[in-house]
């Protein structure tokens, strides 16, 4: 089974390969369901000129905002950047290229770039600024933009469960964008929070077969809340 | 009097009915779940990934893993639904949910909304809602009449880049719910003790005023 | 949660309203997980000049096949009809208009029609007969060609469990088309093999969520196995 | 002498490595599967939404909702999965399927494939095989070399109304194995027994013959 055996020994060799200038998928929405460890291993990489494409950019300090620290992305792809100052700065300061996307748009890119789908059309954005220079055609009468997929030099992503081939299942909203952001990367990286036998998950209850995960590791999350916000009882 | 943020939320929630699959944006909206009318049931959607969204968790329920599309934590109701925000979104595009709530800069009476930058002030980006005007036949949007400076916020052609494009068919102020038709604001309903002078002299886009405008039951 | 029980008690409750004309988005592949008591209710109320999208005609005299012998369906959407001698016979004397659709591009052209995708881009079928008429566009070097979404009037479609608001459980590879189906159909009606209370199903483990679920009903299914192929022990 | 159908599938299966997904259309094909050499796993993909198929069921495994493209009732191997038919082909457009396998009536040296319809004679459809020689890159095409009048089917442009344009890079025929390159056959190998000449005189698009084309090993 070696062949089919996804999972790697450390951290280091999950992103191996990284280089300067590359695109990353990442899935994850805010802090939920992102994939910590592996961001935290491309801060210690050091990789330089990235693009990311990704919900959200994190926050000051966790998530993908500690790449913004040392400059390490020069571009993001993303429909959400409002949690995290020193985001807008570099923004604001022209150090950061930021192309906004719509979250729906930014999820179906996704989608389409790991499903073969070069561009597809919506109405998402027409007559708005995302829909600047973009191709508009009409279908039943009513205006669509045409978008084209993402694909990435690596995925990274997060799930809750694995099997050593690579079969993934997730945890309510930690779902999010990691099954669309796996499947568009050429080397996906996946990170999760414990890996099962093969034979343990019930094949109609992986969310995303393991076709498309390329490294498997098992990690330890602080899983930070943005908002805890609760009720008293 | 301007309606209160609570007195919004129960005047947004009138327009729920019982089986509605409902998306409500941040703020505002948000607080119309607890205007729900008792005996009716609606399923919240979380753009996020969440169908059946429910109140707040208690503190010892808390769980990073389930947040709404505001990030806050949140529970689920029975019945509830977990999918990708590919998922989610085709949902949401192809015109699924039956009422979409979310809070705007400025309308116009193009049904033109802007709500999601402001240039060289603001640029926090879209999230889902250039998705969600677009994909959502019933949309109301939720915001103040006017500025502090009382400048008008219903426009006869937007001023903000658009978060979208001719999407807008009901409007709810502080001061007034209208419907957008024909290139036109239609007055439809007033806040309680608010006259129809104040609010004709807030709105800049073109305004039609029935011969009767009730006031609002908030 | 009357406005959320979507199960009708009877058949015709569940077809009530198709009229001819009309189009009917199926799921199923071959016999499996087909709509097989939706179909024979079409069948009854006679309904003629349909439109079908739908992977597969059925056999003779079972599933889809059973339209044919009343001519109820004006025009097939299908991948391969390789099974049903009564569809040829139609198909070839010009009674049955056939629209030959490759098999992933049907499904993905019933995903875009529950999706809000007017149109997309696939390399399926350029330079084929599927191609002809289409518009050409090159991505990258490769050509690919547009192909439109498909909506119908109704869906039917079978999966296993479901609770009363219409989340929906399939079961093995009789998941196929029905997610899809479902989706890209006005008015959606799904039966089932059992329906159980609501909360009972896992969040994380429903297939598909109600919102796309407009009626429900419970029934019994003969399963019909096109080619029973066994090993010995 | 000309490969018998357990041979071609032999030949078929050397081409697997370990840890391969891979797509087996009916027929010869399907038989490469009885040819995985040991120590070695794939993962069988069948388009009508499982990963991971196994040998056919016992008579008391037989389960009506568990079927392969073929209709054939199948089992699942340790590790499989089941997925929608458009996350099927989302796998098999996208490309994340490693090998290919599947008949057809013509291939030309262009690398265009034709193997769904025969006009007037025979209209089955194309099922999944369009999208599985547009999605794939590597593909290999088993078919007889000629037909039973001695016509090739490896033609300098094929007849048929085609499945795929110019991606086929790979046929095995029941004489030889040869690539498609830059308009050309190449032939890489000859069945046992089988001259070049005999090769030759069955291809009907150009061939080039190397110096030394090798036996295959089946």
């Amino acid at each position: 089974m070696s062949g089919f055996d996804k999972v790697v020994g450390s951290y280091e060799e999950a992103m191996a390969g990284l280089e300067d200038g590359m695109t990353i998928v990442a899935g994850g929405f805010g802090l939920c369901g992102i994939p910590e460890n592996l961001i935290k291993e491309i801060k210690r990489r050091g990789n330089r000129d990235l693009t990311v494409a990704s919900n959200n950019a994190g926050t000051d300090g966790n998530g993908l905002g500690i790449l913004l620290e040392d400059r390490q992305i020069k571009k993001m792809i993303a429909s959400y950047v409002g949690e995290n100052a020193l985001f807008e700065a570099q923004m604001m300061s022209g150090e950061l290229e930021v192309e906004l996307t719509p979250q729906g748009t930014l999820a179906e890119k996704m989608r389409a770039g790991g499903a073969g789908i070069p561009a597809f059309y919506t109405a998402t954005g027409y007559g708005t600024p995302v829909g600047e220079g973009k191709e508009v055609r009409e279908f039943n009468g009513r205006h669509y933009i045409l978008e084209e997929a993402i694909q990435g030099d690596f995925s990274i992503a997060k799930a809750w469960k694995a099997d050593r081939m690579g079969n993934l299942m997730f945890r309510m909203t930690a779902r999010n964008f990691n099954p669309m952001a796996i499947t568009a990367g050429k080397i996906a990286v996946v990170e999760v929070e414990e890996i099962v036998e093969i034979g343990e998950l019930d094949p109609d209850e992986i969310h995303l077969p393991g076709i498309y995960v390329n490294r498997l590791i098992q990690g330890t999350f602080e899983k930070n809340i943005e908002k805890r916000t609760v009720r008293s009882a | 009097m301007a309606l209160t943020r609570e007195q919004l939320a129960q005047r947004v929630a009138q327009e729920f009915q019982d089986g509605y699959y409902v998306n409500l944006g941040i703020g505002i909206p948000t607080l119309a779940a607890n205007y729900i009318p008792d005996g009716m049931q609606v399923m919240l959607q979380s753009e996020n990934g969440l169908l059946g969204m429910g109140p707040f968790p208690l503190e010892e329920e808390v769980d990073a893993d389930l947040i709404n599309a505001g990030k806050q934590t949140v529970t689920m109701v029975k019945g509830a639904s977990i999918f990708s925000s590919a998922e989610s979104f085709a949902m949401i595009r192809g015109g699924h949910v039956d009422l979409t709530v979310l809070g705007a800069f400025e309308v116009d009476c193009q049904g033109n909304i802007a709500s999601y930058m402001i240039p060289g002030k603001l640029i926090k980006g879209m999230g889902g809602a250039m998705d969600l005007v677009a994909g959502a036949d019933n949309i109301i949007v939720t915001m103040t009449h006017a500025s502090k400076h009382g400048e008008s916020k219903l426009l006869a052609e937007c001023t903000l880049p658009l978060t979208g494009k001719g999407c807008i068919k009901r409007v709810l102020t502080d001061l007034a719910l209208l419907d957008i038709e024909d290139g036109k604001f239609i007055l439809r309903e007033r806040a309680p003790g608010v006259s129809v002078e104040e609010i004709a002299s807030l709105t800049a886009g073109e305004l039609v005023i029935p011969d009767n405008v009730p006031e609002m039951n908030v």
